[in-house]
């Protein structure tokens, strides 16, 4: 099957890229006090890290508006900032504080802005695929030029729904890019125990037009994904990019108290540190002569005020009553 | 007023709703031929960008029909029998539900499922359910089971100028029954709101979907033996309007609930379960219900016959009632 | 006798009838790490070829496991959260419940499908629900909700003997309760036996899965003002052992159900519905169901805690009844 | 990909080909009674009938033993017949009858004969497949080389259980045979509206043995079948064969009913009628002078009276009662 190609040597420009750079180190300050207030018993219910993957979140999102759409996973957080969410509402919801994305009624696994566009986190695995293909058919019809992007991880690749959407994806030309999260684990089954052969392969059975490329390697994805959605803005159909990343944490915070062994080993975890995506741009950047050690530490200072800032905002919030809960099941309708 | 059949009156719902709003898309399998007919006429007049048919994929037709609703595009999905409904259930039971209470009220989600429910044509098990008692489980969803031309058309209306998620089943045997149905385009059913079909005082029967008519017959035989029954139709199940059934008992003192889901949880169950509290110093006699017993269908049609309800089996229930 | 959790009771459930009859399997997505604890250590002892980690892949987890049973393989299918079930609907709906009926009898499904249900721990909507009402209504489909660990592992083992299909749920908050536990390796709980936990003249309450512990609190509670209490847990669902419990109320004249699940065409609805129906000459005053309100599972903690039954609510429930 | 071929140039020979054509003729005039009474309204319910696809079923399933297992569709007359199950119970089942495949109690949808290993046609579209995967599985642990066989159509292909079965099967080796009786619509609508790209690329990608090939040509089926059926009792796993053939008759005998056009053209029909896969078969024993005129004649005869017979058996038996249904739901247990 010839499909045309994704891969270009488009380039966003320094600029751009330290506020990338700066948006991944928010995600991963962001996350790095959830997983402590999480591990500390300070929140209720689960939460689900994605540093070292922040760079494909990002990289996509930079190419998107508000008017396009997100669909996210249970490991949403990253996706939810990068597509414009604030760290305030995402801290507070997690913390379970009326003034959180949702109010504190949804919680890590279902951080939504849809103001942004982000149409949520997903506790299913899979459900965010069906929607955001939903939100791709509603941005053809509305015919604006609008996008969806569905995030979704390996292990949620053998979920028959992918199949089932890049099937319709194409027959229909949706507007839909379709990015494989590719950390190399489902929970904690290693990926090749999980996944018959390569996942790109199953979108070309459909004739997408499909990449893999380096996850962590931000200026690759971003370029992949231009073309791809430069493609679904014109009405040239869905895309799909395998990115290839690594959960440098675990699959939940709370994973320690029940495994009983380890599930990856400690040098898989240093090796892919050493490929950490965060600082990996910033040495790019310094290469380039367009970031300065200083630079950096600005930019660290900033992000460490914005979640510190958003923390205090979560912890001065309060939790949402009952009369919220009985006007979020229905419109105009009491439940 | 016009005459015509329940999936014509739906039809028309569809017609006037998606000329009045050209947002509305609808999708399901082979909706441009159509089996039932509600969805005929559609793809000619609004074409391949408003009717699609889908590929047989019903994980992604519940999921995406979700997407899109939240994405402002309100959207009818036809999952053709209920049962399908089953085989895509995520989108419904694990999205359309919860979405809503999930993002804090932020979601709107004009979307409705239509699919038939129902058995007495020996389709057998995977063909027949009527499974509107899970769907009322799920607490976030309407569902309308409409038992009349007008109100088919006057719910359907009314779910597509909503923001809220619906399951909307048509009775299968029903379909083929016509009434007079309103050509006023503003024409709408509420949600919530039962139908009284008949007033009466010595014994409430409520009815739904397939039972309605059967209901009325088991009414017309019991007059003719001196009982007078108030027969009310749900129409929604949810948003269900207890508060109407309930009024009646308290006045008749006597109720037989006629569902043709199967017994064990369903919408007679439940609607027993309240009447039994919240009229229980009313109450002259035990509550009864007419349900299919809790196992699949079969498909040998005198066993269909046997097993479903009918109106003798509401004049039996309803005879027991008086006499208690 | 030994003291172990219900989690640990269900394990040992596991490994005696794997050890007693080979042809059992066993998967789901990540049963080797055994997120709940309860299928930890299988691997290690029986291998790879009886118990298997699969892909995320609902959908062909149910649909496997029924057609493996009806191939003479006794299979377990762990489903971790009991909505992940509604994911992989179709094999549980479609399938295991309506097969052999549709075979006219030929079909044995030795097929038990294992979830965890309920809230308390604040893993949001799409992870806390108690849907065996919506299990209940599909008709040919056994369904255990053990409360305490010895009745788990009874369950257990008898589901693994037996050839019909069965949804065994864990209430996930009582997960860490000890108790009493027979080592017999012929221990076996029967379905449709109800486990009458106290006898008592005043009141029945009957309490599934997590408010099994609530109802307990509350009866020690009502003891203190008087109230004598029976206390029924039914133990399986289908069957529902609706005699003991009709039995009860005949004898004490009240009746409360203390369940998890959503109100609407909720287990405490259909029992409701049943002994309004059969005990209604007994009945001294309504029946009340001590129930989760129509509306999916927010989040914040105080908010969980406010929906979800418990002591405080039964004992309420109770005492309006008791003044009836 | 480099997968094994699964294309060989083994033959049945004319003895068995010749038992083949008597099955294929068996399975054809079985239809034409039932699709005469469904259309006389003789029958309760609806009929699908699979003439013109009879050599896949047939050829399949002469590879198999009564130990072996299918998983059929809601087109499977051919599948019960090919895999052993007799015209009277067949008939007898669609008639509603207690002495139908089932007691009357599953219908042509649901003909089902676990002696023979056909574990059932199935009224959802989809349900089959994952039905056999599970019956290769048990076979797989059985460990005494039985094999699975899921039938399905090309409408099929698009639901999300058979990508999921593709890969559990490759990645725990089942013994599954997957045949995709790909007949070119989907009900009303033409496949290539419902289907994107290749449906045998899709299993490809999974990195299973995979062929087209023409489904009206007998023993081209067979040949491939022996090898993939072959492989699965040795342990090497799963197989996928896509057969292109056509139905010749609607999609339910009562389509006109409820047709407002024709979704085919006549021409298409004709067409395919010249491919016939029984006179095919017939004039290729001829040619392999296997088989005279009067042969025909004798095999037509036999069929013709086994076929008589089964409908006078059907009409002589009674309909189920309602103790067979209270005894078919649960094993030692009442419902
Ligand atoms: C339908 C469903 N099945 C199972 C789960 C449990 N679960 C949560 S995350 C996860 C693994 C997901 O792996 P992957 O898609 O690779 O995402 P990652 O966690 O690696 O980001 C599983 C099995 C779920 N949430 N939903
Ligand atoms: C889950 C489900 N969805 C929809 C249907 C309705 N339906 C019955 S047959 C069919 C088309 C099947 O097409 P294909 O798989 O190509 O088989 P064919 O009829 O061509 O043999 C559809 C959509 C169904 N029975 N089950
Ligand atoms: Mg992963
Ligand atoms: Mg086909």
């Amino acid at each position: 099957m010839s499909q045309p190609d994704l891969h270009h040597n488009f380039t966003p420009g320094p600029e751009r890229l330290k506020a990338m750079l700066e948006r991944m180190l928010l995600i991963r300050r962001t996350e790095e006090q959830l997983g402590a207030d999480s591990r500390s018993g300070e929140l209720p219910g689960n939460v689900h890290l994605c540093a070292g993957q922040e760079a494909i979140a990002v990289a996509v999102c930079d190419h998107l508006s508000d008017d396009d759409y997100v669909g996210s996973t249970h490991r949403g957080h990253g996706h939810f900032l990068a597509k414009g969410g604030s760290a305030k509402s995402l801290i507070a919801e997690v913390h379970g504080k009326s003034s959180g994305a949702c109010g504190g009624l949804g919680g890590s696994m279902h951080v939504t802005d849809l103001s942004k566009g982000m149409i949520g986190a997903n506790g299913i695995v899979g459900g965010g695929i069906g929607l955001a293909a939903g939100a791709a058919l509603s941005a053809q019809v509305a015919g604006q030029g609008q996008v969806a992007v569905a995030f979704f991880g390996d292990g949620a690749s053998s979920q028959g729904i992918l199949s089932e959407v890049m099937n319709i994806a194409v027959l229909w030309k949706l507007p839909l890019l379709l990015v494989c999260e590719y950390n190399g684990y489902s929970e904690f089954s290693a990926s090749a125990t999980v996944n018959a052969g390569e996942i790109a392969d199953r979108a070309r059975a459909f004739g997408m037009p499909t990449e893999v490329i380096d996850g962590n390697d931000l200026e690759a994805v971003w370029a992949v994904a231009a073309v791809a959605i430069d493609r679904a803005r014109k009405g040239e159909g869905p895309s799909f990019i395998e990115a290839k990343t690594y959960r440098l944490r675990g699959h939940l915070e709370a994973e320690d108290g029940f495994l009983q062994a380890p599930y990856r080993s400690e040098d898989e975890i240093d090796q892919w540190r050493t490929r950490d995506p965060i600082p990996r741009l910033a040495q790019r950047l310094v290469e380039l002569s367009a970031l300065t050690a200083t630079d950096i530490e600005a930019l660290e200072a900033n992000v460490a005020a914005e979640v510190k800032d958003a923390l205090q905002f979560a912890h001065e919030s309060e939790p949402p009553g009952m009369e919220r809960v009985l006007s979020s099941v229905f419109v105009d309708q009491r439940p | 007023m016009v005459k015509m059949r329940l999936t014509q009156a739906i039809n028309a719902a569809y017609f006037e709703e998606m000329e009045r709003n050209e947002r509305i898309v609808l999708f399901g399998e082979d909706v441009e031929v159509s089996m039932f007919g509600d969805t005929r006429g559609l793809h000619a007049k609004f074409g391949s960008k408003r009717v699609r048919n889908t590929p047989i994929s019903e994980s992604a037709m519940t999921g995406m029909a979700v997407g899109a609703a939240m994405a402002g595009t309100p959207t009818i999905c036809h999952l053709m029998f209920s049962n399908f409904a089953l085989t895509g259930f995520d989108g419904i039971a694990n999205q359309a539900a919860k979405l809503r209470l999930m993002t804090g009220g932020q979601a709107r989600l004009p979307v409705t499922f239509v699919a038939a429910i129902g058995a007495g044509t020996s389709t057998g098990a995977q063909h027949s359910d009527t499974p509107y008692p899970m769907f009322m489980n799920l607490g976030g969803i309407n569902i309308a089971v409409p038992a009349t031309p007008a109100d088919a058309k006057g719910l359907m209306k009314s779910a597509l100028r909503g923001f809220n998620p619906t399951i909307f089943l048509l009775p299968r045997v029903r379909g083929a029954t016509a009434g007079e149905v309103s050509e006023d385009p503003d024409f709408l059913v509420p949600y919530g709101k039962a139908s009284v079909l008949q007033e009466g005082t010595d014994i409430t029967i409520v009815a739904i979907g397939s039972c309605v008519n059967h209901a009325v017959r088991a009414a017309k035989a019991l007059k003719e033996d001196g009982v007078s029954v108030e027969l009310i139709d749900p129409r929604t199940l949810v948003p269900l309007d207890t508060d109407t059934i309930v009024a009646s008992v308290r006045k008749t003192g006597r109720l037989v609930v006629a569902d043709e889901a199967r017994d064990r949880c369903s919408a007679a169950s439940h609607i027993a379960a309240v009447v039994g509290d919240e009229a229980f110093s009313s109450l002259r006699a035990p509550i009864k219900r007419v349900t299919a017993p809790n196992i699949p269908m079969p498909y040998a049609p005198a066993l269909e016959r046997a097993l479903l309800p009918d109106p003798e089996k509401i004049v039996a229930a309803a005879m027991l009632t008086m006499a208690g």
